[in-house]
């Protein structure tokens, strides 16, 4: 089995990646029952013999002893981390995963990507080398940054060059966080453009989030949770923001109930390839299925239920429900509306106890609503993984290659330019080495570009499909 | 649609070459069948020998006759078909779950109890209480039978075979068993009734006597023939030059200057010759001289070749006009005895048994792969011929662009170019969108 | 003779598995319904196609077992071996970390070459077991990327090193909708590479076989073990050993020689389907009794009407046709095929040859060929499975132009798109490969439509 | 009595011809009684149904067996006339006979004889049917996939058939090809594996093992009776043939007088012998074959001769025409002139580099030892070998000759791409 390694860069990178290793670990232990290493286990985690001095003795099998999470942390502050490595999660890493530096990006990308880029190129590059090679078959590389700050989004995208010219035959999952219309960062909407541009050209996948959608989807649970409306009967966990352990002890932040959206949604993206299912999806065929033009590459994902009634024998209807909800504006994850918008391709993973048939129920019931673009009518990639989330009997990640993104780029674009023609705080950018002008108006061309190949898609949404001619047999 | 007498050429010659490949394949299936009973377990039982002969085509009207099942075997069958009619009411009378708990259980019991019903034998045979002791020490046995036992029949062994074939297949009453017996004294040499593989014991047989006697006397007298052959004496064959002078002279015939067996026995060469010439010439074209010498030699050799080719096209024209000056033949089937097996009637047969040696498992499959090889190679070339005859001059004639001949053209094309196992395919030129 | 049969991935190791587990627990129910002798001569036949000799009394089958991943490959063999019937071979598996990713050119471009060489090593000490070889059976879907590209490139080297065997390629059609975006793509690839290496592809559509899970099993929620199951018992009733024309109490030994030359001698026509009756969940089984003219009927009328799964079968005890009802759009003018195959169990009535007569009218075959050469008959005395009588019918027609058609024009518009090209030219399948693949198939579908 | 006066010389050796009938007529398969060569003599009608058969069974290619028997006098007889006229037997009055067998005893004991005169008939018959007790292989490809036996009358509607339909044939036949194969190799597996567990069982040491037959003797004792009986009754025959070698003379003494009998043959006779309708002959056909290579090969020789005379008389321009040139041109003249003897050679004796003919015992041994006359595998490979790569060339040559000619023929189309099949 392959295994994947996860690089959290900067604060909100960190944070997530924090939910995501303490999800990790307590899905693996409720699976893994036995406490034997297998190979699901290490397609996230190594198994060290940490009696042994130095590196620590990987063992490939028997007993697990303990684990130690498949990341490089990156912040070139300390706060996180340090947070981190004091948590209960501490045993998971070990200082030679960690990258931290005291000064912090100032909210710049220019000094996140330029200066601390060159600063701490090859040790960057020297730990991403000893996580690969504790490795058999890396796949992957998940990347968790976000896109206003200043480190995440500067560092985050001067390691994605990094990764592609060192490690070009493993996949780059971008886990970005966009900034909302009302970010506290200024300068977001330039650390974003330039970081689009990064993104565009060198990053397999990106699935964009953005914190306004989190929050909405908190907001929403929390109503239905305390309206009483579902009475008791909704389970005090629910799926997206059950987060109990590592950082519960701690003083609960806003930003943990949506951070822990993000690592479910990590979690499900590789469920099928972790675990047994009667139908599975290697990371490999995310981008194989959902990306048919190398920049169209931006996938808007949702997950499904939001949270799980206490009674376990689901009514087909429920499971009809998983579905439907998968496709409204309320469960994406970015401010988005597939299903008024143009699809280039879909993917449903499913976990737990849910047939092909349900499936194939659900599309041919869904299929109507939805508009295709007119050379993939029948875009639809499935996978059923059998072991279902902790806690619960099935779940649905939906992904979608899908126009919506647009307006998230246009908005972004609009801000940006809100700002470039008064060409407010730019002088903190150019001061910075090897940055010029020519960087912004490259970055917003890209971005522009971008906007552009959607803009041609949205346009062919209303036309009749028709086939085309065919190659003529005379006999 | 290809003119009806291209078609029955084609069809003819083909069906022919599936007919023959038929053949050979049952000839195969037939030895294959010996071989493979010969490497299963010996048992003395003979469960091998209920397999009835090769019988013709199954009578598709009635095929259960074809089968003829043993006495045993309508026993049986008409248990299951009983209880499975009872299954059956069972079903149709009873609620779901008892029926369903019922039904397989009747089924099973019938199959549990027909051995024990239809056992017209014992269990324990004598045989077989003869088999438990000699398992105790079979070493012992063996070694007694590796020594020919003469005159000291072992009715025991027989008898229990006779019982137990009777009892099978009771077929054409055996006439003689005492004289069998005297025989099979020395046949199948180890003798311990259990059942045993050629694999373990196959070194320890012993052919018998009589046989042994009557083959060496057989090979003998093949090798006498075969010397007499050679030094056939001189007065029989001056009598049978004259007396085949004489059929000639009292027929008020001139002797025709070839029969139609020698025409064809003739072209037969010449096909070879053609074969040969035209690789040569092959060769030779390929071939780019560097000096003069060599130079001068490819052009000798290519006069030689033409030269040659001129020889063998002037003995065909001789050829056709021995066959046109025939009278026409009597020839009461469509294909002459062109397969008239000419073997054995090489330049110098030698009737006396030859051996071919062979060193491993795989040498010999080698060579017979290859000797099949050849064959199916001949026969493709022929095809080939017959094929370029029959469509080219179709495929040349035709008005062209029809989708008729676009379809004769492709399977021209398939059958002609690429023996028959890929097709290509003709697009229209039509400039896509 | 034996076979030998290659899995390759996760449908072909899932199916694979259910293949074998279904011959085998028929060859050693004891509903067979034929006497122990002719009871023990199925087995050996059966044992010696698709088994090699026991080891301590579990038979194992001759397979090799192809993936990329281990996961699939890991379950089959623990499922085998649970079963305690029979097993694989120890060695017979090759797996690596990391799959195609449901992409063609990777498997077939990069998979297939570097792991040539270990692949058609297992392969050949899998056919050296054999005394008497006679071809090999390949299990792939052409939807995915490792079974479809492997699967290709494997099938080619087969017909390279192993020109004179035999080689059926067992192909799971993908759903219309919903596996794999790429499906048309890896299909068109896969099927036009098969046609040049393969000698005849058996092709089980899904969206078919689920349809005989929902009407006819009464499967509520249909499970991919569920569609594996039935395709399994398919097969299986295919393969089932059968008598040789001789005699009926030879076995036919070459099922695969036997089969192909009656059914694809002709290059164009390399696709076959397969048609069963009955279908029927275990419950409603017990309550239903069959009579052979009742079932050939049926099947016949499948034929005609180009349905590939039997429907409208009451569960009562007298079967009750309706068949205006229940018959599936005519999707083709002129059906026609060459082999009628079915396999009888015991009781056999005179007048079944009668009901036979109904696949002798020449209508149903193409012009240039008469029935009595286009139409044969197998049988064995011998139940399969669970029917007391079932019929299977092997036919080479025009039943998948539909279906291909349909596969080719959506690949073309995508590929019209250049939708998702770059996938494929990362691992060096160029637009000119898909052309010819184009070319191929469109030659294939005319083919088929002309007749 | 009338015997006594016809041939008084006879009756010094009145033993001695009985003696020579009763061993040809014992030699010969289901041989008649030596009472039917004496009332053919006199052409009594009786005798007639007798010799048909026999000289069917002579003349017929098909193995001897039961179906013999049920094929028609009036088919057998129709087959003996067209066969020994195919073989050129010269007296017309054989073809007059009518083929209810009702008449004409003499002309077909005068048949038989000359079939005798011309080879040595019971050893041939002898050898067709001859026991198998070994397991045989034939080297040579006389017999290899030709079809035995008149081909079986087809129900093929006559008429025109579908191209594709002979497609489909074609198809079968590589099928039928494969399946021989394979059954072939698993015969050779089976064979060798018998062969090898018994070693050493076999009383002749020049042979070591045992043969299916044999073993098959030891494992049905029932048929290896059989196998016994038949055994002696060919040695009884194989006696008969040499005893009749022996007293043959004799037996040609009298055919003369036979011969004599007979009113000598009216030259075109008048009634004309009723044929058969003319059913083209495949000889025939094969022969116009051969034509039309042969003449496209000479028409491209021309063309090649043409194009290198000028080649060489180029070069041979610059060259000195010393003594030394002479003697190289004479050398290079032997040279080839020996090389294409040889080649002509290949042909004209009729026998390629394997020599051999007839069935040949297989015999397995590990070290591959052989004695003078026996035939090592390894060699009989290498012949096979280089046929194969031979007959392989001829045909790709004849492919590649069809498919310039169809390109020819294609090449002239507008609008339409010829694609040809994916190579590989």
């Amino acid at each position: 089995m392959t295994q994947s390694v996860v690089v959290q860069v900067g604060q909100c990178g960190n944070q997530i990646g924090c939910c995501f290793w303490d999800l990790a670990l307590r899905e693996h232990a409720a699976v893994n029952q036995k406490g034997i290493y297998d190979e699901a286990i290490s397609s996230f985690f190594r198994n060290v013999d940490t009696r042994v001095v130095g590196d620590g003795g990987s063992i490939s099998k028997g007993k697990i002893c303990s684990l130690k999470a498949r990341a490089v942390l990156i912040d070139m502050e300390e706060g996180v981390v340090n947070e981190i490595l004091q948590g209960p999660l501490r045993d998971v890493f070990d200082t030679k995963q960690l990258i931290t530096d005291i000064s912090g990006s100032g909210n710049n990308w220019a000094v996140g990507h330029r200066v601390f880029g060159s600063l701490y190129q090859d040790q960057i590059l020297e730990k991403l080398r000893k996580s690969a090679e504790h490795c058999d078959c890396l796949q992957c590389f998940f990347i968790i940054h976000s896109m206003g700050g200043g480190t995440g989004s500067g560092l985050g995208t001067f390691l994605l060059k990094m990764l592609e010219d060192e490690f070009p035959e493993v996949y780059r999952f971008v886990t970005s966080i966009y900034p909302s219309g009302e970010d506290d960062v200024i300068t977001s909407p330039y650390n974003s453009i330039l970081a689009m541009k990064e993104l565009n050209e060198h990053a397999d996948c990106v699935l964009p989030i953005d914190n306004q959608s989190l929050f909405d989807i908190i907001s929403k649970i929390d109503l239905m949770v305390n309206s009483g409306k579902l009475g008791t009967t909704v389970k005090p966990k629910s799926l997206v923001t059950s987060s109990s352990g590592a950082l519960k002890t701690q003083h609960k932040k806003p930003f943990d109930a949506m951070n822990n959206i993000v690592a479910n949604l990590l979690l499900n993206l590789t469920s099928s390839a972790r675990f047994e299912g009667s139908l599975n999806m290697d990371l490999n065929e995310i981008s194989m299925n959902l990306v048919p033009f190398p920049q169209l590459h931006y996938l808007v994902s949702s997950l499904t239920p939001l949270y799980t009634l206490t009674d376990v024998n689901i009514p087909p209807r429920r499971l009809d429900q998983m579905f439907s909800d998968a496709f409204s504006k309320d469960h994406q994850l970015l401010r988005a509306d597939p299903k008024h918008s143009l699809y280039l391709a879909c993917a449903l993973m499913v976990r737990g106890n849910v047939q092909i048939s349900d499936v194939r129920r659900n599309i041919e019931r869904l299929k109507a609503s939805l508009q295709f673009v007119s050379w993939n009518q029948e875009g639809w990639k499935t996978s059923l993984c059998s072991v279902p989330p902790v806690g619960h009997s099935h779940s649905l990640l939906a992904l979608a290659n899908n126009t919506c993104v647009k307006p998230t780029f246009m908005e972004l674009k609009e801000r940006f330019m809100r700002l470039y023609k008064k060409k407010a705080h730019l002088h903190h950018y150019l001061q910075v080495e090897g940055m010029e002008e020519s960087c912004f108006t490259e970055a917003v061309s890209s971005l522009s570009a971008l906007i552009q190949e959607y803009n041609q898609l949205d346009a062919t949404k209303n036309m009749p499909v028709q086939d085309l001619p065919r190659l003529s047999i005379a006999v | 649609m290809l003119p009806a007498d291209c078609s029955r050429r084609l069809v003819d010659e083909l069906q022919g070459a599936l007919d023959a490949c038929a053949q050979r394949q049952l000839q195969l299936e037939q030895s294959l069948r010996v071989c493979r009973r010969l490497l299963q377990a010996w048992e003395p039982t003979g469960t091998w020998a209920w397999e009835p002969p090769p019988e013709p085509e199954t009578n598709e009207e009635d095929p259960l006759p074809a089968c003829t099942p043993s006495p045993q075997d309508l026993k049986e069958l008409e248990f299951l078909t009983r209880a499975l009619e009872k299954a059956v009411g069972v079903r149709r009378g009873i609620t779901k779950a008892g029926e369903r708990n019922k039904a397989p259980s009747l089924k099973s019991r019938s199959i549990v109890t027909s051995p024990g019903t239809t056992a017209s034998t014992p269990p324990q045979s004598p045989g077989q209480v003869g088999g438990h002791a000699s398992d105790t020490r079979p070493t012992k046995g063996l070694r007694q039978t590796t020594v020919p036992a003469k005159g000291r029949p072992e009715r025991r062994l027989p008898s229990v075979r006779d019982r137990t074939r009777a009892g099978i297949g009771a077929r054409a009453p055996r006439s003689g068993a005492g004289l069998r017996n005297q025989h099979m004294a020395s046949l199948a040499a180890p003798q311990a009734p259990e059942a045993f593989t050629l694999k373990e014991k196959g070194h320890l047989l012993r052919l018998p006597a009589a046989f042994r006697k009557a083959a060496s006397q057989n090979s003998s007298l093949w090798v006498q023939l075969s010397s007499m052959q050679t030094s056939d004496s001189m007065d029989a064959t001056a009598a049978k030059t004259q007396f085949l002078q004489n059929v000639q002279t009292t027929s008020g015939r001139s002797q025709p200057r070839l029969s139609a067996a020698e025409v064809e026995a003739e072209v037969r060469r010449l096909q070879k010759a053609c074969s040969l010439l035209r690789l040569r010439v092959r060769e030779e074209l390929s071939a780019a001289p560097m000096d003069w010498m060599q130079e001068y030699r490819c052009l000798l050799t290519l006069e030689g070749l033409q030269a040659m080719v001129g020889q063998c096209l002037q003995r065909l024209q001789e050829l056709r006009a021995a066959v046109a000056e025939q009278p026409p033949l009597p020839c009461p089937v469509g294909r002459s005895p062109r397969a008239l097996p000419s073997c054995g009637g090489g330049a110098e047969p030698t009737w006396s048994p030859q051996l071919l040696v062979y060193s491993s498992t795989q040498e010999l499959q080698t060579l017979a792969a290859l000797k099949l090889r050849v064959a199916v190679l001949d026969q493709q070339i022929h095809l080939e011929k017959v094929l370029m005859a029959e469509l080219l001059p179709l495929v040349s004639a035709a008005q062209p662009e029809g989708p008729s001949w676009l379809t004769l053209c492709r399977a021209a094309h398939s059958l002609l170019c690429e023996g028959g196992a890929r097709v290509l395919t003709i697009l229209r030129d039509e400039p896509v969108d | 003779m034996s076979i030998v049969t290659v899995q390759l991935g996760q449908c072909g190791n899932q199916i694979g598995f259910e293949v074998f587990d279904a011959l085998l627990s028929d060859s050693h129910s004891s509903q067979g319904l034929c006497c122990k002798r002719e009871n023990e001569a199925y087995q050996a036949s059966c044992k010696e196609r698709f088994f090699s000799e026991e080891e301590k009394g579990v038979p194992i089958a001759r397979a090799v077992l192809v993936d990329m991943e281990p996961k699939v490959i890991n379950q089959t063999l623990a499922k085998a071996a649970q079963s305690g019937r029979w097993k694989y071979g120890q060695h017979a598996c090759f797996c690596q970390k990391q799959g195609s990713g449901n992409n063609w050119a990777y498997g077939y471009s990069v998979h297939g070459p570097r792991h040539e060489e270990s692949i058609m090593n297992l392969i050949r000490k899998e056919v050296e077991k054999c005394d008497s070889f006679s071809g090999f059976f390949i299990i792939m879907s052409m939807a995915g990327g490792t079974g479809s590209g492997i699967g290709a490139f494997v099938t080619q080297n087969l017909q390279d090193q192993y020109s004179n065997s035999l080689k059926m390629n067992q192909i799971i059609w993908p759903y219309g909708t919903g596996e794999v975006i790429v499906q048309n793509y890896n299909s068109i690839l896969t099927l036009s590479h098969l046609y040049r290496s393969s000698d005849a592809l058996l092709v089980h559509e899904n969206d078919a076989v689920h349809k005989i899970c929902a009407k006819l099993m009464n499967i509520k929620q249909i499970s991919f073990s569920d569609i594996n199951q039935v395709l399994a018992h398919q097969l299986g009733s295919v393969f089932q050993p059968t008598y040789s024309a001789e005699s009926s109490f030879h076995y036919r030994r070459n099922p695969l020689g036997d089969l192909m030359e009656h059914l694809v001698p002709h290059p164009e026509f390399k696709m076959l389907s397969i048609r069963n009756v009955p279908h029927m969940s275990e419950n409603s089984l017990a309550y239903s009794t069959f009579t052979w003219a009742g079932l050939l009927k049926h099947l016949r009328q499948m034929l005609i009407s180009n349905a590939r799964m039997e429907e409208g079968m009451s569960h009562h005890t007298q079967p009750n046709f309706s068949w205006g009802l229940t018959m599936l759009p005519r999707l083709v003018l002129n059906p026609w095929f060459q082999e009628f195959k079915t396999s009888l169990a015991n009781m056999v009535k005179p007048h079944l040859y009668k009901n036979l007569e109904g696949f002798k009218d020449p209508a149903l075959y193409t012009s240039w060929l008469v029935p009595v050469n286009a139409f044969n008959v197998w049988k064995t005395q011998r139940a399969f499975s669970k029917y007391e009588k079932s019929a299977v019918l092997v036919s080479n027609s025009q039943f998948l132009v539909k279906p291909l058609d349909m596969i080719v024009g959506k690949a073309w518009n995508m590929f019209a798109s250049k939708a998702y090209i770059h996938q494929y030219t990362k691992f060096g399948i160029e637009e000119e490969d898909f052309l010819d693949s184009f070319t191929s198939l469109e030659q294939v579908v005319a083919s088929y439509c002309n007749l | 009595m009338r015997r006594r006066r016809v041939d008084p010389a006879a009756g010094a050796r009145a033993g001695a011809l009985p003696e020579a009938i009763a061993a040809l007529s014992r030699s010969l398969p289901s041989g008649p009684s030596p009472e039917i060569f004496r009332r053919a003599k006199f052409d009594r009608p009786e005798a007639t149904s007798a010799l048909w058969q026999l000289l069917f069974r002579v003349l017929s290619p098909l193995p001897a067996g039961n179906a013999l028997a049920s094929i028609a006098l009036e088919v057998q007889a129709r087959l003996v006339k067209s066969a020994l006229c195919s073989q050129g037997y010269p007296r017309p009055a054989l073809a007059q006979l009518p083929e209810d067998g009702s008449q004409g005893s003499r002309e077909l004991l005068l048949a038989l004889s000359w079939l005798l005169a011309r080879g040595p008939v019971p050893e041939q018959m002898l050898a067709q049917t001859r026991v198998p007790l070994g397991d045989e292989m034939t080297v040579c490809q006389c017999e290899a996939l030709a079809s035995l036996g008149p081909p079986a009358p087809h129900m093929e509607a006559e008429g025109p058939v579908d191209v594709r339909r002979v497609q489909w044939l074609m198809g079968k036949l590589r099928f039928r090809w494969r399946q021989l194969v394979s059954s072939q190799q698993e015969q050779c597996a089976l064979l060798s594996k018998i062969h090898l567990y018994t070693r050493g069982c076999h009383s002749d040491q020049s042979l070591g093992h045992l043969s299916v037959t044999e073993a098959e003797m030891l494992r049905d004792p029932e048929g290896g009776q059989q196998l016994l009986r038949t055994l002696e009754h060919e040695n009884r025959r194989l006696e008969a043939v040499l005893a009749w070698r022996r007293a043959e003379p004799v037996f040609w003494q009298w055919m003369d007088t036979v011969l004599g009998t007979c009113a000598p043959e009216a030259p075109a006779a008048a009634s004309q012998p009723t044929f058969l309708p003319w059913v083209p002959e495949c000889g025939d056909g094969e022969l116009e074959l051969v034509v039309r290579e042969l003449q496209t090969l000479e028409e491209e020789l021309r063309e090649a001769v043409e194009r290198r005379r000028v080649a060489w008389e180029a070069k041979a321009r610059g060259c000195g025409r010393g003594p030394e040139w002479s003697a190289a041109r004479r050398a290079s003249r032997e040279t080839v002139e020996k090389e294409l003897g040889a080649l002509q050679r290949c042909w004209e004796q009729d026998s390629g580099p394997a020599p051999a003919h007839g069935p040949y015992r297989l015999v397995r041994r590990e070290d591959g030892a052989a004695g003078d006359r026996d035939l090592r595998a390894a060699e009989l490979i290498r012949t096979l070998r280089s046929q194969e790569a031979c007959l392989e060339a001829v045909l790709r040559q004849l492919q590649r000759q069809c498919r310039q000619e169809l390109a020819r023929l294609a090449g002239a189309l507008p609008g339409l791409i010829w694609i040809p099949p994916p190579g590989r």
